[in-house]
């Protein structure tokens, strides 16, 4: 026998209305245009019409030496990126939530606002005072170097192809450790009480209570911080580096990463012409890299991290 | 934890210096604002004090009487997004985590797919599609992605919120005889207050800041945003910094007033386990 | 007031069946409790007859009317929750007047039904304060009083004192009880406390995996218990069970026939000894013996937890005022009459007991 | 000021629909790279095309140069591409053509007052098509500070020796930095570098035509000896010059911190406003007192017309009046330094202006080396200019190594 729903209709009209807007806005307006755009890497213009050419583009990207030079590049820097990120940002951002989170701190609030202040603001601003800051002609951080006796050691940073991509990894990581920042502060404060009186009882002293207890308990924010951090490598350093250093990812493409190297090919840059088809090839490629990341981490990393959530 | 005074001190002093290293970058903006190019280049870190106090960069700035539309359109498109990317966020997550339906991991897999992919990637597939809607030059347009650019997290986060959230108060609800609809806007919408803030403040920042979207989709005069009005006066301006960095100093404030007004929320609103990966 | 009809209720999730084909009914100002461990499906139960869940089969009758196609309000059921459910956007009156107001119940009734509400628990001087200013046992009270406003037909109350330190919980649980003498409305109460079963029931439901093992008065119970699981679940501490070889009729224990079968009964070889800690009397003479591990002593009684010889262990209870030491070896004897017997299966055997 | 000239166009337009009845206006939207002459287009030139076509209301709306492509495109490609389209020239603006994106417009009357020369930068290679109106051409030369010069006792120089010379006083005098340009952008090094002083090595058009005709390559003496210049200028550059970008340059030369500035003719009126000091230009020296020197007088805006504007008459309408003599004159004096390439005879009257139009008679004049065909492959050659030229001004790379990578980008696609 069948039996009546409960809330009296048979199609649950209601989870329609709370899901659709959403799902509708999302796939018209994300999805849509995305997957179009991935659809363009298996055509390539032809006799001026745009014909299916199935993995050429990728072989393209992948064997000739202009296409694979660039993305190994590419790819190296980001790898850079990531590695710099989460060994100085992460753990800098760890650092400053643990003070942060340490009770009845005076002030806390106010350092808290002051930290995050820079994740606010637009690449715009962020490119022009870090170029003044760092430009060897307007002498801010010579002086300041002169001043602390290490003058000798300034160079043009951002110039250099040596430390260009360092230079911009720092301003980048300037910027934003207030996300993870922010992220660990709230881990960190939701430990609870009994566990850290616990821990002392036991006799661990401030030190290794952080070692011992807050981090393990805090892991899987951990984990959570360094996927964003590798998605975030991937796709949100773009503005920074083209604002800094120009479609060019100079100096001679030593701060190109993914995003710069996408947006070159798709749009195209001063005398260079934008490729549909490479770029979309490009994006593609950029697509599944962040996937397989982002599968290690949900089926990988996530999974064991979350043993130690109650 | 027992404080011994040495050590909060030594907490302090590294607390300020990074607080000084956060804002020194942003007075030295607002310090030179306030002179003239040579009092910039002359002593960059000088106040700006005596001969090199000019306002002459203001003066250009205010000169260029558009920068009150371009506030009133970065405004509209950034409210009117986020209300929206709240609203809508909050519907689909309260959807996906209190429904049993076919399909509900999948379409919840899918919903947060998005933050992995930047939208910039559709632009082309994107301008086409306002073209054929005759949306391009609207801030609607901009409405449109930017919502749907700020949905995933929105989602991600709201159904982490929801999940911890005890499902009883919502059977007590229906048990009071509400609608699946009032329960929301009577019971879930002032459940999720806190996290609110959190997901305002994480989509508030890119729309605010965004340059490529109003470029290629909303350039025109009557639509531009301020962050694109100050790029575009940046590069009117290439030489005069007295007005690019009055220009840069006005355009930090409304974000800044924005952040006041979220920050004691914002807080509150991560450690209500809002982001608990 | 109501009576409750439960017919072979099905409740399944995706392919798992949790509920198997219960039937069940509750008396018209009965207080019915459903007990078990967590998992057994008793709160599953109650949300079907809230209307939260589905039926997968059967059908359910409030006040003899079929129930299982209405809304929730519309059951005329009222529920407290474990976690007391309350909005924290409202204060204590706001909680206790939403339901009503949402019904359009005009404004005076609603105060009236209200202030009486908060009358019967004391809520009055707390009518202004927002739920996170209250005390677990105030918002319990204020979960309560919510059910009671809306005067439903059935009370269902979903593990309401989990949430409580102990002491709290035995108050809540005689408050619980005056109101149900007083409202004399039909109540079914979720735990898997079975003390607050046997103290607030006026029938038990016993739940095991998704059918009810035995349905009956505490007492019922506690003194014919169906099977295993039941006579293990009802009483504290719980029964002590002893493996016994059956030979020549007898159930016996180290060597030591301790009870006879009943007569006639020859179908098995092995069975389960019943015996619950009160039915033992320690004598120096006692055909059995043990030795003590665990000397508990409650202030008016005492518990020993033996270990026999043959490596089982036996709870005992004993009077306060006698002194064991670990180690000492005790003789006790068994009240036959009040043993219980169980066969592999753990059903319960007839007990024609001779000896 | 802007929007009240705006606004008072619109409503004028307003009005006269209202009152007239059947005329309508039409919008012209133009595209353009040159933000930093939204108020030459504004106050100077449109008004005047307005005052005769009040039935076309023209917008001007540029998007700075780093984005105007990128931008342009995606607008193209979305079909929301403003009427009129400032063009790059030669393979940039070709590609667009052939991409459908600009019209042929040589059926344009005006056409006739450009020389072949100056039509070559926006005609198909057969010259069957032509896509955009000749705009206007800059020079390439060096500005420099009269008052440091005067101060040091300098003349300018003629010659390379005469160049490095100079260069050389002004190092050891140590008030002024010798030579304002850095690399970190790139293209001021290729542009303002290689292919400002290099045509006096590659003999100019005929180094460059030689390249084309695939007689010459880039690791042939003059053009390797191009790179060796650039190699030389890097002890005259400002400490830091890795990390210096455009504006970093700009400011200092206009602040007088740098004495000499190598340019191109695009900067006077920015210059002008902002210099307190006399400026002065002179053209790149030539090789020794008996070589001709060679200047690039590079066409290198045109404008054309959206091949799928809604407004094709007006667009064409105002096209047409782009190839007038007025627009000649006053797009020339409106922003002194863009030369029209129209054959009117019209006044330059400023004198840094007349300066750099001095120029052309004394030099001989070539374009940028790496624009004409060359600069289809991939990526085009003049965008690996700007990275060969910085490294070997940054010293990562040799002169030799430097021609050898533009003429692999050459050698893997160029058929001669």
């Amino acid at each position: 026998m069948s039996h009546s729903i409960p809330s009296g209709s048979r199609w649950r009209w209601y989870i329609v209305f709370f899901v659709a807007p959403a799902t509708l806005i999302y796939t018209v307006f994300a999805i849509y245009p995305i997957v179009e755009s991935l659809r363009l890497s298996l055509f390539a213009e032809r006799d001026a019409v745009e014909a299916f050419v199935g993995i050429d583009n990728y072989k393209k990207l992948f064997t000739e030496p202009y296409w694979a030079d660039q993305f190994w590049n590419a790819f190296k820097n980001n790898v850079w990126l990531f590695v710099l990120h989460m060994l100085i940002q992460n753990p800098v951002a760890l650092a400053l939530a643990a003070i942060l989170s340490i009770p009845n701190l005076r002030g806390a609030a106010t350092y808290r606002t002051i930290f995050f202040l820079p994740t606010l603001l637009s690449v715009v601003v962020i490119g022009f005072i870090w170029q003044l800051i760092l430009s060897p002609l307007w002498g801010i951080t010579p002086a300041f170097m002169n001043f602390m006796g290490v003058g000798k050691f300034f160079a043009p940073w951002l110039g250099l192809e040596s430390s260009a991509l360092t230079a911009v990894t720092l301003i980048s990581i300037w910027q934003y450790v207030g996300i993870p920042m922010m992220l660990f502060y709230a881990a960190l404060l939701n430990i609870p009480e009994e566990t850290l009186e616990a821990a002392r009882i036991d006799g661990l002293n401030g030190w290794s209570i952080f070692w011992k207890v807050k981090l393990p308990l805090i892991l899987p924010t951990l984990g959570l911080v360094g996927i964003l951090t590798y998605i975030g490598n991937f796709t949100a350093s773009f503005d920074l580096i083209y604002t800094l250093q120009g479609g060019l990812a100079g100096p001679n493409g030593s701060t190109d990463v993914m995003g710069t190297f996408m947006f070159r090919t798709f749009f195209g840059f001063q005398a260079q012409l934008g490729d549909v088809n490479m770029g979309a090839t490009v994006a593609s490629s950029l697509f599944f890299i962040i996937l397989i990341g982002v599968s290690v981490y949900l089926f990988g990393v996530q999974r064991r991290l979350q043993r130690y959530q109650a | 934890m027992r404080s011994n005074p040495l050590s909060s001190m030594a907490i302090h002093g590294v607390l300020i210096l990074y607080s000084a290293l956060a804002l020194f970058p942003l007075l030295l903006i607002a310090i030179n604002s306030f002179k003239s190019k040579k009092g910039i280049f002359r002593d960059p870190t000088a106040l700006p004090l005596g001969e090199l106090y000019s306002t002459k960069g203001y003066q250009s700035v205010l000169a260029n009487g558009d920068f009150p539309l371009y506030f009133g359109n970065s405004l509209t498109v950034t409210l009117i997004s986020l209300v929206l990317i709240l609203l809508l966020g909050a519907m689909a997550a309260h959807g996906l985590t209190e429904y049993r339906f076919k399909g509900n991991g999948l379409l919840g897999l899918y919903l947060i797919l998005g933050i992995m992919v930047p939208i910039r990637l559709g632009t082309v597939a994107l301008l086409e599609l306002f073209v054929k809607l005759g949306l391009t030059n609207t801030l609607t347009a901009l409405v449109l992605v930017y919502t749907a650019q700020g949905l995933p997290i929105a989602i991600f986060i709201f159904t982490e919120f929801l999940k911890s959230v005890s499902g009883e108060i919502k059977d007590s609800a229906r048990i009071d005889g509400l609608s699946e609809y009032r329960i929301f806007f009577e019971v879930v919408l002032p459940l999720i207050r806190p996290v609110i803030a959190t997901v305002a403040v994480f989509s508030m920042i890119p729309i605010w800041n965004d340059l490529w979207f109003p470029l290629i989709l909303s350039p025109g005069e009557e639509t531009r945003t301020v962050t694109l009005g100050i790029q575009q006066f940046i590069g009117q301006y290439t030489v005069n910094w007295s007005a690019v960095l009055a220009a840069l100093t006005v355009a930090i404030v409304p974000v800044l007033i924005m952040y006041v007004i979220f920050s004691k929320q914002l807080i509150r609103g991560i450690t209500a386990g809002a982001v608990k990966g | 007031m109501a009576t409750l009809e439960l017919n072979n209720v099905v409740k399944q999730f995706g392919q798992v069946e949790v509920i198997h084909d219960i039937s069940l009914s509750v008396n018209d100002g009965e207080l019915m409790v459903f007990v078990g461990p967590s998992g057994c499906g008793k709160s599953t139960m109650l949300r079907m007859i809230a209307g939260l869940e589905e039926l997968t089969a059967g059908d359910i009758q409030i006040g003899g009317k079929k129930v299982d196609h209405l809304p929730p309000a519309k059951r005329g059921i009222a529920m407290v929750f474990q976690s007391y459910a309350l909005y924290p956007h409202k204060d204590v009156r706001g909680n206790l007047g939403f339901a009503l107001r949402h019904a359009g119940m005009p404004k005076a009734e609603v105060t009236q039904r209200v202030d009486a509400a908060a009358d019967i628990l004391g809520l009055g001087p707390l009518m202004k304060r927002r739920p996170s200013e209250l005390s677990g046992g105030q918002r319990q009270r204020v979960a309560i009083g919510r059910a009671i406003v809306r005067e439903p037909e059935v009370f269902l109350f979903d593990e309401p004192l989990s949430n409580l330190d102990a002491a709290l919980r035995v108050h809540m649980r005689v408050e619980i009880l005056k109101l149900h003498q007083r409202l004399k409305s039909t109540m079914i109460y979720v735990t898997h406390d079975q003390v607050e079963a046997m103290t607030l029931a006026d029938r038990i439901a016993v739940f095991r995996d998704g059918v009810v093992e035995q349905c009956g008065t505490p007492l019922e119970l506690y003194k014919n218990p169906a099977n295993k699981f039941v006579a293990g679940f009802i009483g504290s501490p719980a029964m002590n069970f002893i493996d016994s070889n059956v030979v020549n009729g007898c159930a016996e224990h180290a060597g030591q026939a301790v009870i006879n079968m009943p007569d006639g009964d020859s179908n098995h070889a092995k069975v389960s000894i019943g015996i619950r800690p009160e039915d033992v009397r320690v004598k120096p003479d006692g055909i059995l013996s043990g030795t003590v591990q665990v000397y508990e002593h409650l202030g008016g009684e005492a518990y020993l937890h033996l270990l026999l010889q043959d490596d089982q262990n036996l709870v005992v209870r004993t009077d306060a005022d006698s002194a064991y030491r670990i180690g000492d070896t005790v003789r006790f004897d068994v009240i036959d009459s009040k043993l219980h017997l169980f066969g592999e299966n753990g059903v319960a055997l007839p007990r024609q007991l001779t000896s | 000021m802007r929007t009240t000239i705006l606004r008072t166009t619109l409503f004028a337009a307003a009005i006269s629909a209202a009152t007239t009845g059947w005329a309508e206006t039409t919008v012209l939207t133009i595209e353009s790279w040159r933000s930093d002459d939204q108020a030459i287009w504004d106050e100077k030139i449109i008004p005047v095309f307005e005052k005769q076509f009040p039935e076309i209301d023209v917008q001007f709306k540029p998007t700075t140069p780093t984005e105007y492509n990128a931008a342009l495109n995606a607008r193209l490609a979305g079909g929301t591409a403003g009427d009129i389209i400032t063009c790059r020239p030669f393979d940039n603006a070709l590609a667009m053509y052939e991409a459908g994106n600009l019209a042929d417009i040589k059926s344009l009357e005006g056409l006739a007052n450009f020389s072949d020369v100056a039509k070559a930068a926006w005609s198909t290679d057969n010259s069957d098509a032509t896509f955009c109106v000749p705009m206007a051409s800059v020079i390439h030369g060096f500005m420099y500070n009269k008052d440091a010069f005067k101060e040091l006792g300098l003349a300018v120089p003629k010659t390379e020796a005469d160049f490095y010379a100079v260069l050389d006083a002004i190092k050891a005098d140590g008030n002024y930095i010798p030579m304002a340009m850095g690399t970190k952008d790139a293209w001021e090094a290729a542009t303002m570098g290689y292919t400002n002083v290099g045509p006096a090595y590659w003999g100019g058009e005929e180094g460059r035509m030689a390249l084309i005709n695939g007689t010459a390559k880039f690791t042939d003496e003059g053009f390797v000896e191009g790179f060796k210049q650039m190699a030389k200028w890097t002890p005259y550059l400002g400490s830091g010059f890795q990390a210096q970008g455009y504006t970093d340059s700009q400011n200092l030369f206009t602040l007088g911190r740098a004495a000499i500035y190598p340019t191109g003719s695009w900067e006077i009126t920015g210059f002008q406003e902002n210099a307190e000091f006399e400026l002065g230009a002179f053209a790149p020296p030539a090789k020794d007192a008996s070589s001709d020197c060679y200047i690039s007088d590079h066409t290198d805006i045109g404008i054309g017309m959206n091949a799928n504007t809604k407004n094709k008459e007006a667009a064409l309408t105002f096209l047409e009046w782009t190839s007038s003599a007025e627009f000649a004159s006053l797009l020339t004096n409106a922003a002194p330094g863009f030369f029209s390439l129209a054959n009117h005879n019209f006044e330059v009257e400023n004198e840094l202006a007349q300066e750099f139009m001095a120029m052309r008679s004394e030099c001989k004049a070539t374009i940028r080396v790496a624009h004409q065909i060359l600069g289809r492959g991939e990526p085009a050659l003049s965008n690996e200019l700007w990275t060969l030229t910085a490294n070997v001004i940054n010293g990562t790379m040799t002169a030799e190594a430097a021609a050898q990578g533009a003429q692999d980008n050459l050698d893997a696609w160029f058929k001669p």
